[in-house]
Parts: structure tokens; C-alpha cells; sequence
């Protein structure tokens, strides 16, 4: 029986981006970003993206930096130890982005809401809040304080979230787009949430195997748009189970993020100026980097 | 003063660790707070629920991590979930005994900063927001917040309200709507601090020992509660010691 | 009329599968829609990704089952989750192509009664009522219904509107809010029938080879909309019966 | 390290349900029913429960039978091609239980908000039907129509679920309550609603191979209250990869259910008349018929 083959290459799928989309990324701080996907999205020179995650990542501080970012919807967000997302609040402070910061479970009930298709999702953390206060006082509402109706309880009230494309990086997929997350799957709700969702996978599996493995997939083929093999695309972040995170090149990141012209040097080096993301991989280590973060089996990193 | 045979990490995680009991489900996130919890698993609370807010439960690290992103925080997890499975299902559903916290700044009715604070002229420097923080401080039983014990990070009124405490003095949390019991405990390097829960403020516990008296009283923005006799915060015992030298931070990366 | 060398479960069951396009998502029941789908899949449309309401997606059964729960319906399945992770990031998200529904009344508007029929003197019988049903009609782009043809299931107006149609002449269905298109094609073993959408009323589209349109009006509890000029139902191809006789239901469960 | 053991009898956790509570069962139709909860609940004569369930099954259908059952809150449900809920339909057609009744995804979503702690969430199905027009002609209502702050939609606000206590039958479980359930999980969230969570498991695995089997574990021990050790407990309803349904005794049950006469006569020979659940086994064909139902390895039934 032919299978519908999604298989598509990166650069393709991004193309399939137009400028002013609302985007997700699968980033969470250093793991499991869409890596791969950010630099392209850069090297097409993709403009006045609206970005949305539950936790700021470096996907999304790469672009941010690169200036295709319009609007950054999210729940605030680190690269862990290796520090803050330089360029996401450097532009919050210099106002070069507009910003709608809310909470992780809030970021994650608009998602989960708009994964179901439900206009609006009730929450009761963010009250009393400045983050509850700031968003308020926007002239676009997308928050409302209310009472529910059979409790009289207070509640906010959240408008759900779609993103026209979702990327997300996984672990293995097959071609008709069935894809297996391991780990924890903070994303996988924001995937379903959007329109078009686009998977890129480190491993493609053949079909055949995918109902051995059904337990781990997370996104079902019927949901998926197109499929992308790119191993080592989450790169420098980790892939649980696959490679750990790249210590060196994020310790180099986040030194270079530290100032514009940091930040400008870097995407020259890593993103704008090499040709695709294989060549991103050499400049980074290539071969015997990649060998050296190979995840252990039982660690898991 | 003797000099103490332990670390101000070390006092603080074994005091972070009495707190807790077992059987418990904790939201730690990484450093002081997942020390202290590890610390009460390997001690009296064996039981423990440890949940990282990202989607991990049950987790054993063996290994120090940078992050709450890093597989090392989540080794051995029993539980693989998103932030609707961990902030969802367990926290939102009411059954999250103990939310770790760490701020920027707490104020004196334990509203804490994560997002950023004013800097030269009318600039503002902007930090980690809340991630799951609001969250936990909305709804958790108990928040505990670990820090150092700063005038500028205790302050009188925090300068951005991240993450909600009492918000007041009085019942000001509860007529907001906000279903979790609010702050609980502040553990600082200097001393063990509590909140009188009725009038929503800050109140002094305990003092660590060789600490003195004024000098909690100085290093805080405001003005704490406490009673006429404060007793010494329990010092880390050997075992404690030998736990968290050799098992639990092995490298001293936290405390 | 020469006799026919295929059942009426058999054109059905290609007639169904006929209004399917390859990469569509279908949400389907036990039997003949089962069958339907499959056949399709089996032919023009390998790629569909069949849903099953409870949670499971993208199976390929081999062995007759008898329900939904049965897990012969779920062999070779690729995704596992609940009603959440096919009615809801399915269904309501708005990504089903058709939904497969079954019912004991279906009216000229294409309203559909699993719930409860009127009995002997004020007592009513109830059955199986709604499980997804309602969502699916209220949210599929289209619904296909299978049944057979008999006046006292083709009625003016249902005795109880578990899974709505059309509701009513016009646009009831959308000034109602219902977001799904509506109710799009009813296969029966005498007609292949379909909606005027604008009107909300059901349709006349082409009646089976060897049935007389008399036949199909008399056996019809309402006035049904048609074109002067009817074509007859194309009937299964050789290569289909083969398919449907010995791969899809060789046991002849439901054919 | 001293693992807190919830193991109890099967009698013990039952013995902590009140009359008068709430309970949610797992079964749905013939599927991975709690058979040995309702057993056990009509044998220690249990009254006045509310159950609660996406899609009635035959564990409720027991237990209604049963005259146990004062209010049932379901989405419509059957014991497949084996019949209808007799008792279920029974019990409504002769108002002799209050009944509320809803769609499957409407029960879901009750179920998804009851589990994340929501007091309400909306849906768009129900609208224009009868199933919406007797819910809101009830005196409590659970449901509002009503329209997004937001979007302007239409749409129906649904009060949410929260059993006292959910009984969850499975494949495999550890002594904490790190529950595994294999195939489609219908009954997750309805579980993670409830304040109380039973996990009855048909293997204990010990708590060393949980971290090995982490991607399975469905309800994690943290939200279980206690752990019921029983084999065979969903039969004569399918459990997924370890027995098959028993065509044989649904048959004779479907037969006998068929009027009040009958299965009050099922009741004493298989329920009230034995001794324990491992006596009913025995009654219903003991070792050789469990040896007949033995899922296929490949087939997982």
C-alpha cells in the first residue's frame, strides 16, 4: 500500500513560511529547540514573525536577534545556567519587540485550548499579578477577568492560541508523519494547537515499525503537514536520548548574544554565513563533536 | 561564635529539607530547592513526588545539571508529561503540597519579582519572567522560597509582582480569587522565616546559629514579625553532611 | 432488470468509499462505514487516516470486530490517545475531512435520533444515545450516514435531535453556531442521497441499478429534493467486490 | 530507599468508597472495565453512587443493575454488538435513576477540565440539540449556552467533573501507583478528575522497572491514593494485550440482563453468590478459559 510520502527538505518547508506567520518552535531553554528550522528561517531572511512558546528558548532568542520577530508570546525563559535570552530582553527593554509575557500553565492552556479548537480556556493563577495587570491594559485584549458561572469562583479567562505553522523537532518520525517524542513533551500541545504542523525529525523510521512504537507517538500522521529528516538539528540543545546539550557552543552563544554586535558576529558566523545547517554542523565540531555529545543509553544524555 | 562545621548552603538545605513530609508532591526547580528535596527523599520523606514543571515526575539525578532543561535533572523519571500534566493535573488540580520558588526580590507579604527590576534612569533590565512561578505561587499549598538574605532582595514592596504572596496584609490573597495557601517558608542564609498566614506577612522563625539577631533585623527592607524568645534553626547533622557531600552534590555545585 | 451479481451491503459499501479522497481524515464507526473506509483505502486512497472516537487512530484490522471497544478495530493502530486526542485536537480543532454516523431516524434535514424512540402508550425505549455522535455532526466538515432505506428511519422530523443536521430550512445550523458543514451524503441500499446546503434539505443524487425511483419515494417519509434527471449509482467494479470479498470482510460480517 | 507500598486489598479499597459518593469506572463498552470494583461494590451493598463515565460500559451497567446507582452521568454508550445496557436503558426508560446525558466529548472535556482543576469549560458541539435542550430544562444546571468574550462564537460552557473516587483498572502498575495503561486510554483524564485515584492493576512491576517503561506510565504515582493487585479484573471485558473479551460469558450476560428477573438471577450466581472475585473466575470458566482468552503477542488480543 503506498504511504503518503511528506517528506520534504528544510528548506522547502520553511519556504513554505510566508513573512508575518505565526510560528511555534519547539524549543524549551536548551532542549529540543528547532534549531535547524531558526536558521533557516534566517538565511530565507523570513520577517515580522509572531512567535509563541510556553518557556522562551534559544530558537526563538535566534531570531529575535536576527530581527524576523515582530511579536514574542510567551511564558518568560532561560537558556538555564548559561544565561538569559540575551536578544529577547534586550529587545523587551529596548521595546524592539512587542511582548505579551504570561505564565507557563497559562502559555499552556492557551495552547492546549486552541489544540482542541476551543475559542477561550478558563485559568485561576495570573490574578492579582502584574503580568495579569500589564496584559490588561493592552488595547488588544486576549485576557478577561470573570466569574464562572455555576461556581461563582474568580477566574481568567484566556483567549486560545493557533499558530498558523508549528516546527518541532522530535526524536523519530515516520514518513506519513507519525512522530515520537521522548522525554517530556512540553510542545506537544502547542503542535496540535497550530495549523500546520511541520515535523522535523532526527531519525526517520520506516512505516512498517511505527505500531511497535505506537505508545511513544505523540503527533499523529493525520495532524501533519510535512516531515523533515534533519539529524542534529536541535543542535546545540539537547535530544534526550540522542545527544546531550553542546556545552562549548553554548557557553560560546551565550557570550556572544551578550552584545548586538556579539550577537551579529555570531549569526555571520553560524547562521548567515554558512551555506546550510550541514555546514553550521561543521563549523561547529562536525564528526568528532557530534560523537562527543552522543547520548549514553541508560542516561539518557 | 564557633565556627560552624557546614556551609550556609548547607544549613539551608537541611533546614529547606525539615519542611518537608513524606509523601508529599514538591515542585523543585533547580540548585538549593532540589538539593533540599533530595535531601528529605534520602532522610524521613523517601516518598516524596519530585516534579519539575516542564513535564517530568519521580526523577533521581545522579549527576549536577545547569537547568531544569537539562536530562540530568531528569534521570530515572517515573512520569513523562507536558506542562498540563505537572502544572495542570497535578497543580491547577489542587494537589501540589510544595512549590519551591526562587525571586529576584520577595516583599513583606511574600509577593515575589522574577521579571525585572528598574535600572539607571528610566530604563528596566528584564530577566527570566515567570515560567511556571506564577503558577505555583497561585496554587500550591505552600510556597517555599529559597534566596539570600539581601536588603534588596527583601524588600518592603517588590517593583514588578511576578509571582503573588499575600499581595497585602490581611485577606487581600483570598478576595483576589487565588486558591493556594500563599508563602509558607523563606529560607535564607541568615534564617528561617514564616508568614502569619491570617495578616498575609512575613515573620521571622528562627535564626541560623552564630547569626545575630540584628543582623536579620538589618539585611531586611522591612519590618518582620516575630515572637519575644526565637529559637536557633537546627544545625545540618552528620549524616545530613555525609548525605549531601557524597550523594547528593557530590561536586558542591549548589551548596 | 438483471439481476445484480453483488449485495446491497457490497454497492454501498463502494458508494461510500467513492466519496472519499486519498490523505482525508475519517472519523468511523463499526461495519459498513468500517468497510467503506478501508475499501477506499485499499483503492484510491491509501493514505486516509481512519480515527476511531475512543482514542485510537490509523489501525488496519484484519478480523471482523463487534464494536469500537473491540480490539480488533485497533490492530496495526499508530496512535493511542483518548477522546481528547481524536474528538478534541481532532474533531473540534476542526481537521475532520468526514465523520462516518449511524442512526435510528434521520430527517429531511438531516437530523439525526440515537437516543430514544417513542413505545406503546407515553413509555419511550431508549438506546444507545449519543457517544460522539453529536460532536462529530455537530463538527465534521461532512457527514456521511449509511443506512437502510426505510420510511420509518427516513422521517419528516426525528422524535429526539441527538446529532444535529441542518435543523431546518435555511441556515438554522449556522445561526445556531454549529461549525462543522453539516450532514453531506446518505448512502442507503436503494439511493445515494445528498443536502442542498443552502436549504438544508435532502437530496435525490442517484438511485442503485435495478431500483425504481418509485421505490425509493414511497420508501421515503418526506419530500425529497431532486434533479429531473437521476443518474444510477456506478456499482462496484470487479476489482472492488474481489477487495471487499476476500480482504475487507471475508467473513461477510457486515456486507 | 523505602518506597511508600499502597497495595491494598481489594476489599479494603472498596470499603473506603461512602455511600453516596461519586465514583468514575474505567470500562468503556467492553473495554478495560473496573468488573471486579463493581463486583466488589455490590457485594458490600454500596447505595446512592453517582457514576460517571464518557461512555457507558458494562461495569456500570453491573452496578445499576444492582440498584447501587442513584445518579448516572454519561455520553450514551452500549456493550457493543453484544447489546445494549440493558439495565442502563432500563433504569431510564422507568426513571428509576436520575440521569444526565451528554456526548462523549462534552464527558471528556468535563473530565479534562475536572483533572486540570478548571470550574468550566466551553465546547461547540450540543448546540441544537435535544440533548442541550433537556440538560438546560434541568433545575442544577451544569451547562450555559452562552458566547466567547473573545471571538463573539456561540458556545456552551460545561461545569466540570470531579468524582470523589476513580477506579482505574490497567495492565501494570508499581506499588507506588505509577500506572501503565496500553492501547487507547479513554479514561486518563476522568481519572486525573477525580479527587481520589484507586489504580487496580492486573500485574505489579517493581518500582526498578518503572524508569524503563516511563514513556507508558499514564497516572503518575503522585495523584494515587492506593493500589489493588487483580488478574483478571476487567474480565469478561477486553484488557489490551493480555486477554481478550469472553464472547461466551458477554453473551450469557447480555441474555441474562435482558429483564429485571434475569439479572437479578446473574447477580446471585456471579456476583452476590460468590465469595471473591477469584470464586466468580472459577464460576466463569477458571484457568482453561483464562488460558482461551490470552491475548496474542503480536495482536494484543
Amino acid at each position: 500500500m503506498v504511504k503518503l510520502n511528506k517528506i520534504r527538505s528544510l528548506s522547502e518547508a520553511v519556504a513554505s513560511v510566508r513573512d508575518g506567520s505565526h510560528l511555534f518552535l519547539s524549543g524549551f531553554a536548551i532542549s529540543r529547540n528547532a534549531i535547524a528550522v531558526a536558521h533557516e528561517l534566517i538565511r530565507q531572511n523570513k520577517r515580522e514573525l509572531t512567535l509563541s512558546q510556553c518557556i522562551g528558548a534559544m530558537d526563538a532568542d535566534l531570531l529575535v536577534g536576527a530581527g524576523a520577530v515582530k511579536r514574542y508570546i510567551y511564558g518568560g525563559g532561560s537558556l538555564d545556567r548559561f544565561g538569559p535570552l540575551w536578544n529577547i530582553n534586550r529587545a523587551i527593554e529596548q521595546g524592539a519587540i512587542e511582548v505579551d509575557e504570561f505564565s507557563g500553565l497559562s502559555m499552556a492552556l492557551r495552547f492546549l485550548g486552541g489544540s482542541l479548537g476551543l475559542p477561550c480556556i478558563p485559568i485561576q493563577s495570573l490574578l492579582g499579578s502584574d503580568i495579569l495587570k500589564n496584559l490588561l491594559n493592552k488595547e488588544v485584549p486576549e485576557v478577561k477577568v470573570t466569574e464562572c458561572p455555576f461556581t461563582g469562583e474568580k477566574m481568567v479567562l484566556l483567549k486560545t492560541l493557533q499558530p498558523d505553522v508549528a516546527f518541532v523537532h522530535v526524536q523519530k518520525a515516520d514518513c506519513t508523519g507519525n512522530a515520537i517524542i521522548q522525554g517530556p513533551r512540553w510542545d506537544e500541545d502547542a503542535a496540535k494547537a497550530a495549523d500546520q504542523i511541520v515535523i522535523v525529525a532526527d531519525e526517520i523510521i520506516p512505516t512498517e515499525l511505527t505500531p511497535f512504537l505506537v505508545e511513544e507517538v505523540r503527533i499523529p500522521a493525520g495532524r501533519v503537514s510535512m516531515v523533515v529528516h534533519q539529524p542534529y538539528g536541535a543542535h546545540p540543545t539537547s535530544l534526550y536520548g540522542v545527544y546531550d546539550y553542546d556545552r562549548e557552543h553554548l557557553t560560546e552563544y551565550a557570550s556572544m548574544a551578550r552584545t548586538p554586535d556579539g550577537m551579529q558576529e555570531y549569526l555571520d558566523r553560524y547562521v548567515r554565513g554558512v551555506k546550510d545547517f550541514s555546514a553550521y554542523l561543521e563549523a561547529v565540531g562536525g564528526l568528532e563533536k557530534m560523537i562527543r555529545i552522543k547520548a549514553d543509553a541508560l542516561k539518557k544524555y | 561564635m564557633p565556627e560552624a562545621n557546614y556551609s550556609k548552603g548547607e544549613i539551608m538545605a537541611a533546614a529547606g529539607a525539615r519542611e518537608i513530609k513524606d509523601g508529599q508532591n514538591i515542585v523543585v526547580g533547580l540548585g538549593l530547592p532540589q538539593v533540599a528535596a533530595l535531601l528529605a527523599k534520602n532522610t524521613h520523606a523517601p516518598n516524596i513526588s519530585m516534579i519539575n514543571e516542564q513535564g517530568v515526575v519521580g526523577f533521581s539525578p545522579v549527576d549536577p545539571a545547569v537547568g531544569m532543561a537539562d536530562p540530568r535533572m531528569w534521570y530515572k523519571a517515573t512520569y513523562f508529561n507536558s506542562f498540563i500534566g505537572t502544572l495542570g493535573s497535578f497543580l491547577h488540580r489542587g494537589k501540589v503540597d510544595i512549590g519551591f520558588l526562587g525571586a529576584l526580590e520577595v516583599d513583606q507579604f511574600g509577593n515575589m519579582n522574577s521579571t525585572m527590576v528598574g535600572g539607571p534612569g528610566n530604563t528596566i533590565r528584564h530577566f527570566t519572567g515567570s515560567g511556571g512561578a506564577n503558577d505555583i505561587a497561585s496554587l500550591a499549598k505552600n510556597i517555599m522560597i529559597i534566596m539570600r538574605h539581601e536588603k534588596r532582595k527583601l524588600r518592603a514592596a517588590v517593583q514588578y509582582i511576578t509571582s503573588p504572596g499575600y499581595l497585602g496584609e490581611g485577606n487581600l490573597r483570598q478576595s483576589t480569587g487565588l486558591k493556594g495557601g500563599g508563602p509558607w517558608r523563606v529560607i535564607t542564609d541568615k534564617a528561617v522565616l514564616g508568614f502569619d498566614r491570617a495578616r498575609g506577612r512575613m515573620k521571622l522563625l528562627s535564626i541560623h546559629p552564630g547569626v545575630e539577631l540584628d543582623d536579620v533585623l538589618e539585611n531586611t527592607g522591612f519590618e518582620l514579625l516575630r515572637d519575644e524568645q526565637l529559637p536557633a534553626t537546627v544545625p545540618p547533622t552528620a549524616e545530613e553532611l555525609k548525605l549531601l557531600r557524597e550523594v547528593i552534590d557530590p561536586t558542591g555545585m549548589y551548596i
